[in-house]
């Protein structure tokens, strides 16, 4: 069985807290930005596209059985990474359990600003629209 | 009640020596001063945070921004409205209400009518004259009875199914009037007619409730309620600022420029061409605190008495006249001393250390339905107190002494 | 030669622990920093003499007049404009540029041309494309070379006598160039078109003399000129603001209001509705004093050498290629490494306490022109050293290091 | 023979010198104002009218023989009692004389505030108008 939305970040926030200094964490989660796979560039679509200022991010949802998976790709290596550690999170999970999440790993693990309202990325409406999209499913399915 | 002294202390300009007494400032309509709070949110902006909004990757910009941004949250709740994308920053209420004029060019159809009234500020009489000419709309105007009120029943009259908006003052800056915004409102949409509300004397004075009030459109100033300079809001309901054409146009309101096509951003920064005023953006959201520390309400009360107190000395001068005497007024007195020029008893006034504001407060057409060159007029903050309003009415004496 | 260390100590956030190393700023093509002086101008108004201006009998308000005055006379003399009816404030380039472009509307006819280039600024571009399209005019595009440099060739056989106006800026945000502005104004000038200079980049790096460069209209803003945010300036030939129809309408900027006929007031007042950025105002004062005392060609050399220097030691590092390569060029560089993405190298720096500017500096068509995404931009300014360029070209290496 | 300027200049400023305080300057100025002959209201043309934003202006300038003589008028009092120190100065004397003027008693005797450039009164205007008048005739003299 997937672990729950509360222990894969209690998992993540664990393991940042091996880091010794800000490099290590984002050698970290560079690398992890480069283990996401590729969209490849004719399937990134327009409407799937959340556009922030500076880094562009795309988003793909499908269901499967009760499971939400999440796919997504970003021409900024830092935010890949970091939506790496958002569909470990988020992805094969229920939709009422996404919708009803408190996500405060980010916050945690140090890497808050990524998620301010800056609008220099796309990653604070990522969060949104895979949220929404979690709420928008479990209110279908009841 | 409120600690009068305890917040006076707050206000450093409070206790200048002007012409060798400590100032007492009367001009609050003008623009209010500053507490210590705000004048040092402005100060640390610059000293520890100043950077670019919504465009950086760097730390300096990402904590302008979300200072930026907790203001406009700030100014939401304040005025109660629905989202954020409701608040729009402009520089001021005139901005605001030029923003919504020029949309409104192209909105309106040749022989709709607009109403205004007869107390409008400048600011909000121009801008309506221009967008009606332009659209080949009518601009009419509801009358103002004797003691200041707003005529309801020729509003009434005059409201029909051509007009299309109705832009009028919360509170009069010249009368003190209170106007009943929110009957306007029920009146106006029964007509299908939009309502846009200069709300720049009202908003440090009175609650404004923008969902209750049920208003279109609300202008304001930060420098009226104890802000700086060079910031204004404009609040408008969502699904009419949608259709509201961009004003300016450039950075930071786009969403994609190329010489083809160029597309707008989302609400509200559509609105938001350019760099903002950053440092007073960011402090306003100070301003609103040190209004809701003490409560709007008891703001609202304590005005009222100084209102009612000075009212009350001001009417045992003999043949002193008093402009605007509404049942429902906020803390604005005009007044007229017989024949004697509004202007000397200001410059007296000020020699002894009392600021008051004298001439036709950008109301022109109010002067003139009152056929008047002007008034002299007292307004109230939270700061004021009734030893000050007994040193003016003395001042008023003595000057009224010295120039008959 | 000037003195940095002198000048970084009245900086105050320069000294500000970011991310635990002391700030590299080289974001100043987005914004500068304020000196202590022009901190302490706005502070003290606050707190001494804020006041409404060009309306008071009153003390403050004279007092704040005079101030706000003589901060135009500051500006006027800076860009040795003829006189003070040239200077308007407005609350920044964007605003100057959006003014005229309004104006304008009404000037162009159809078919008439207006010229800008693949280098401006959007809020260059999206103003002339609305006044075009309103105008029933026809945008023109001057191509850039691909040293970063405007083609002037092109320029050349671009105009005619159907073109009415040049709009362009004086040095680019995005690429460094400055451009051969007195040259332009003379081919324009002699095909009878207007021109107006987008002057946010050049205002507080070169000298600017708009007699001599003879330009029709000057804009730029405060911020970019180590002052406050939210004031900026339109300067324009006397005659040429006289025959611009009025922008925004309210207090201030009218004569004489009846709801028969408005009259507007003289210039600089037409164009100044409502109560200004009077705190802003008057410390752009300062801020000009700041730059007057080390010399504009003082701080001209200064960034030249900082310029120099970092393009060697940038043209060191493998893969990194430099975006505009003019020889006359300001403090600016944009620059890519291969594949990597600006975002990335932009976050990195930042988590070494290096603010540099990432992405398309407001500048999509110029992007597109150049086939990229965006650049990360380092930009100049008087309180920087070759001390923190070499911090901040270590921190590009292991940024490099870091994401290949 | 009429004073000079800057001797009137000088008799004003120790005319003001005697009072003690800013009450009787201000008592002598409102005294000065009521002094000075009104204009009739259908005299008082647009052309002829210097508008502030508060205290309205008219000034009237004619010439006789080599000398130059205004008359003003104002709808309040302390304006008017400075425009009759600004005709005592200047009335009667010649266009060159006016034009070659240095007019500084009106800061020594502490008005200047009345003559800022707040807008607030038409005093600037009218001081500006009156010496624009008497430089047009003094060159076209020559
Ligand atoms: C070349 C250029 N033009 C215009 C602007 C817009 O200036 P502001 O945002 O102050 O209106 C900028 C600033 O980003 C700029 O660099
Ligand atoms: C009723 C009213 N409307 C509009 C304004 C204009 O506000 P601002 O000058 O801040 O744009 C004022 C202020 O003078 C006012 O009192």
């Amino acid at each position: 069985m997937k672990k729950s939305i509360s222990m894969i970040q209690s998992d993540i926030i664990s393991e940042f807290s091996m880091f010794d200094d800000w490099t290590e964490k984002y050698e970290y989660l560079i690398e992890l930005g480069k283990s996401v796979p590729k969209i490849k560039d004719d399937e990134k679509k327009d409407e799937n596209l959340i556009k922030g200022c500076q880094s562009r991010v795309w988003l793909f949802v499908e269901k499967k059985e009760d499971y939400i998976i999440y796919t997504a790709d970003s021409d900024a290596i830092i935010t890949k990474g970091i939506i790496a550690l958002l569909i470990r999170v988020f992805s094969y999970q229920k939709a009422e359990d996404i919708a009803n999440s408190n996500l405060h790993f980010i916050d945690k693990i140090g890497l808050k600003e990524h998620l301010s309202i800056t609008r220099a990325n796309g990653m604070l409406s990522m969060l949104k629209q895979m949220k929404m999209y979690a709420i928008a499913l479990s209110k279908t399915q009841k | 009640m409120i600690n009068t002294q305890e917040i006076r202390k707050q206000f450093p300009i409070i206790n200048l020596n002007i012409n060798r007494s400590n100032l007492i400032y009367f001009d609050n309509g003008a623009t209010t001063q500053n507490p210590q709070n705000v004048i040092d949110t402005e100060k640390e902006y610059y000293e520890k945070m100043n950077a670019n909004v919504h465009r950086g990757a760097h730390f300096l910009s990402s904590h302008a921004t979300e200072k930026f941004e907790e203001s406009r949250k700030s100014v939401q709740s304040f005025i109660n409205a629905k989202s954020v994308k409701e608040i729009v920053f402009t520089k001021g209420t005139t901005e605001s209400i030029n923003l919504v004029a020029n949309g409104f060019r192209s909105i309106l159809k040749k022989d709709d009518e607009v109403l205004i009234t007869e107390m409008e500020h400048h600011s909000n009489i121009v801008p309506w004259q221009i967008c009606c000419k332009y659209a080949g709309a009518k601009l009419r105007v509801v009358p103002v009875k004797e003691n200041g009120d707003l005529d309801m029943v020729s509003l009434k009259s005059m409201l029909n199914n051509k007009t299309k908006l109705v832009a009028l003052t919360h509170i009069s800056n010249a009368l003190g009037t209170i106007n009943p915004i929110e009957d306007i409102c029920k009146l106006s949409h029964s007509f299908g007619a939009k309502i846009l509300i200069d709300g720049a004397q009202a908003i440090s004075h009175i609650k404004v409730d923008v969902q209750k009030l049920n208003v279109d459109f609300y202008c304001f100033s930060s420098h009226k309620m104890y802000g700086s300079t060079g910031v204004g809001v404009l609040y408008g309901k969502e699904e009419l600022l949608n259709d509201l054409p961009p004003y300016q146009s450039g950075g930071e309101m786009i969403k994609d420029v190329s010489f083809e096509k160029t597309t707008y951003a989302d609400l509200p920064y559509k609105f938001e061409a350019g760099t903002p005023n950053i440092a007073g953006v960011i402090s306003l959201k100070s301003s609103i605190d040190f209004i809701c520390k003490i409560g709007i309400d008891n703001i609202k009360n304590h005005e009222n008495t100084l209102l009612n107190y000075a009212t009350l000395e001001l009417k045992k001068i003999k043949d002193l006249q008093i402009l605007g005497t509404s049942k429902n007024k906020s803390g604005i007195i005009s007044f007229n001393i017989n024949s004697l020029h509004a202007y000397d008893i200001g410059v007296l006034l000020d020699k002894m250390g009392i600021a008051i504001r004298t001439g036709h407060h950008c109301a022109q057409p109010l002067m003139k339905r009152f056929n008047i060159a002007g008034t002299a007029r007292i307004s109230f903050a939270v700061y004021n107190t009734k030893d000050e309003i007994e040193k003016c009415i003395a001042a008023i004496k003595k000057s009224k002494k010295m120039l008959l």
